[in-house]
């Protein structure tokens, strides 16, 4: 597939929003999706519809084959070593939960550590702030530097042998950096320490090899991944998943159920309980299959040319202000404009149809060491187009003018 | 939509010099909103004197052009005014922002009124609606004296 | 909308399922999907998508408004006194988790009962034996009687003064019984006992009124009512929603936060964090309209044509046994053959398009009651006929012509 | 799709009277198997002599035909056998439910094999292979004595 060409594959393009046509920059929101995602789930829906895994008639058995087909494409494509290490949740913040919940009940005591970083989206921070209050352990943060970076050195002067946990972004939804993760893992690892990764960004942005980064656990949000909401992925090394207890109980991740005792479920059972996003979990295996036919290669080599030619032309209009220089980064570009608050900049872009965002981006931690309130973030997709930035920078000379800047 | 009615000359120029910032002296209400899913906060000082007069009114925040505006153009109005009328012109701008096409009250004089009006722009942004009535909001709970704090998320 | 027409409104009826027109009698497992509910997912999809609640440009205020209507279309559907009684979750599970997971947290000490029913699905157990382990709470069991029921004096005498909460199925996903919940939330009322309602047969059989019924907390599973999968909703009553502390944790949930401490959003933001999923809950809509237009009453009245029938012709059918004699039956029949097992059963039945279930159904307490390890369901929709039924006792015929009987 | 195949006679006599129920004497190995969706479930006893041949073996359990039948005719083959034979003619089994077409090991005579491969029927039955294979993979782990049950789970 050509990525050059691939709005096309997107019907929201064909749309007008307001009379305009769309430009989306709002993808480390949500992205848009597919068609063959849309027909997938049509085409379920209509045709081959049941739940999975519980009962035995044809449209159930086709079912939970589909379903465990997308188990099967989704390790493949992070490089997992077992299927069982996948586990479908409703979200990557379901699954940060469930790795703070079920770690802090088996590896945490009271004053221990966990050591997250000022660049994290509140989802991997309130789950283990449940934590600082259940478990009275200890929340450090990694500060970024002048760049929006984590360089390691940053990590590792606040490891200290009460430190258990790690959890940190792959790539920040904010200033973009992306983190080296496997660096930090091999560090963590030689001293005993578990590493949750936030893939949220990564997912859609970056390579993704599991083996290779060797972190313990990686969560990863499928909506921003061009897939359907409602889904999210839990990676987990195997040993974890077996060894720590489930999250949430009920059908299916049982074994025996009597009425003094309950043994659970094997993996990937074991944290899948209740009916779970079976329509969208089916439909995901075609997003990773359009994932796969236009290649994360060209998807990133895309998304470099693009962010490096967002930076240029914004760099050049005096008076924005690029948030963060980090030596690696993708999909996101945050700013402010000298004057005009960025609820007034998404507003005035939203006019000509670019959608941005604005706000404080589930990061209050970093917009506080940044010293604002909120920045404006302009977020890429396979479909966006240097076309799209220059829509972009149009708009926030718009704001300027309006503003009498 | 029209972006000329939601950034009037009025709002962009109290957006830009916002009156009455700042922590007023001697301040015996006060009451912190905010805005969580954007950040925006917005904190109300005000002093009632014992004739339930607003003698002074202030407020502290960051915000876009709008709550900012909205925030600025309110302390201004309020301020001299007795705790009823402040009730009356609070009712009567939330409801105007809300539904009405105008406002009724008749203890702002025109032209005051006219400045209140031009915040009528953001019914056409919904969920712009939320800046405007930040601030208002933030207001009631002063008076009120609930310390509890406003958020506008609902 | 007219019932005894209504199979068309559902595309698959209109395939061949292995050559056959499918008999589907497993909605207490899943439901089948109308037209329009896949129309709206696919619409919103193509034309309108956005994440909610968080940009601010058209597509995300426009998606932020139709969530929100869904929440106020499931609040007058079930009748609750304010759209912040309403939270969604990623099914019925979740929903009961998040009760007996928050509830312990506040309200139950060691000792304390939670009384539970032998008709209980895993899902409203396990949840409840997390507390078993974590909080030394005690579970009891009111039984069932000979017929399947639970009358009110088999919940009253399990009560004690340490009874603290009552979390009990509306509709039995096995007997089919419908329990007196309005008599016994009175009467664990009267003694400061919160109940918890299993609503996820409820939801598709049952007029729901939660003023009425007057219970604690009430858990729906959005696919078991014609809507999407991977959705649920917990009905909460507001002052338990606002005493309780938040579920899980990450974006969308928080007020304020800071290093040191963090403050949470208000209902129903509090107990929705994280990306949602926003598709679901806006087609949701569609599914709570489609119940409107043919009318809960005559669905009810349909649905009990359909049970009286299917009694008929099954207790006339010699071999077949019934499980459970409710005085008041919804949607379900469950039932073994003598000489053929119930796997054996679905596997024959579905050979000619019948699909029924076949298993425990989640609820081993139960067959462990009835000394049987599985049993056979065929369970309703709004679009069975008469003619479903007489071919699940074809079916029937023909499992015991080939095992010789 | 052919329910002939699935259903054999010989299948549903073994299933209507399964050969080797209950609990062997003296047994010195077992493990338990269970299909926790379904609620099958099976025990599989067993007594491996000095000479580590299979002197007896027997099973608890409840199942559909196809579980009953599968365990008995199993039962029967292995009874008798040395345990690395008993091992050949699992691996042998497990491989012909997943793909072989046929049976290959010779440890077997003909008419034990026509009885094996009479469950062969299972294969266009996806979700009833765990039914034929359950008693199977818990008589290896009866054998290794893991102590650690059985799900087919996967
Ligand atoms: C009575 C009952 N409770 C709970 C559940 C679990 O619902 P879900 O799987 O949608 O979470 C079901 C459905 O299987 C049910 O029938
Ligand atoms: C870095 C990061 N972490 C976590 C999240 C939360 O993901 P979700 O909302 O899909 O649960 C997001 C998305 O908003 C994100 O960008």
């Amino acid at each position: 597939m050509n990525i050059n060409n691939i709005k096309k594959e997107f019907p929201i393009f064909d749309e007008k929003i307001q009379n305009n046509d769309l430009v989306y920059l709002d993808s480390a929101n949500s992205s848009q999706k597919p068609k063959v995602v849309l027909d997938r789930i049509n085409d379920f829906y209509s045709k081959q519809f049941s739940n999975v895994g519980r009962s035995i008639h044809y449209l159930a058995v086709a079912a939970t084959n589909l379903y465990e087909n997308t188990r099967i494409s989704v390790q493949k494509y992070i490089n997992a070593k077992d299927k069982n290490e996948i586990v479908f949740t409703k979200g990557a913040t379901e699954a940060l939960n469930l790795v703070a919940n079920t770690l802090g009940q088996v590896i945490l005591e009271p004053n221990d550590e966990i050591l997250i970083t000022e660049l994290e989206h509140h989802s991997n921070y309130v789950p283990w702030h449940f934590l600082r209050k259940s478990k009275k352990v200890k929340i450090k943060f990694a500060e970024i530097n002048e760049d929006g970076d984590i360089p390691l050195e940053n990590i590792e002067k606040e490891i200290t042998n009460k430190t258990k946990v790690i959890a940190i972004t792959h790539l920040s939804n904010v200033t973009g950096a992306v983190l080296p993760i496997k660096e930090i893992t091999q560090l963590a690892h030689s001293k005993g320490i578990v590493v949750v990764v936030d893939g949220c960004q990564g997912g859609p942005h970056l390579k993704l090899d599991m083996q290779d980064l060797d972190c313990d656990f990686y969560a990863i949000s499928c909506h921003k991944m061009y897939g359907p909401t409602g889904l999210g992925v839990l990676y987990g090394k195997k040993k974890w998943l077996e060894e720590l207890p489930p999250y949430q109980g009920g059908g299916g991740m049982i074994n025996e159920v009597k009425k003094d005792r309950i043994s659970y479920g094997e993996l990937p059972n074991k944290y899948e309980a209740g009916t779970m996003a079976t329509a969208q979990v089916i439909a995901f295996d075609q997003s990773i299959k359009f994932l796969e036919s236009i290649g994360i290669e060209n998807i990133i080599k895309h998304e470099k040319e693009l962010i490096e030619y967002g930076q240029e032309i914004l760099k050049k209009n005096n008076s924005v202000k690029l948030i963060g220089n980090p030596k690696e980064r993708g999909g996101v570009l945050s700013f402010t404009v000298e004057g005009v608050h960025p609820h007034d900049i998404a507003t005035i872009l939203d006019e000509t149809g670019v959608a941005i965002r604005a706000g404080h981006h589930c990061c209050q931690i970093l917009h506080d060491k940044l010293g604002i309130s909120a920045s404006a973030r302009a977020s890429l997709g396979v479909y966006n187009t240097k076309d799209d930035l220059d829509k972009l920078n149009d708009g926030i000379n718009n704001c300027k003018k309006i503003f009498g800047l | 939509m029209n972006l000329k009615e939601l950034y009037q000359e009025i709002i962009l120029e109290h957006g830009k010099n916002p009156r009455n910032l700042g922590k007023t002296s001697n301040f015996n209400k006060d009451a912190k909103g905010d805005n969580p899913l954007c950040g925006d906060n917005v904190h109300v000082y005000l002093r009632l004197n014992e004739q339930r007069k607003v003698e002074d009114i202030s407020f502290e925040g960051s915000g876009c052009a709008i709550s900012m505006a909205s925030a600025s153009i309110m302390t201004d109005l309020i301020k001299g005014k007795s705790d009823n009328e402040a009730k009356e012109i609070i009712e009567d701008f939330l409801g105007m922002i809300k539904e009405n096409p105008e406002l009724k009250s008749n203890i702002l004089k025109e032209d005051d009124k006219t400045k209140l009006m031009c915040l009528s722009g953001v019914k056409q942004y919904p969920m712009r609606v939320k800046c405007a009535t930040l601030s208002w909001h933030t207001l009631v709970s002063a008076m009120e004296n609930k310390g509890k704090k406003v958020s506008t998320e609902n």
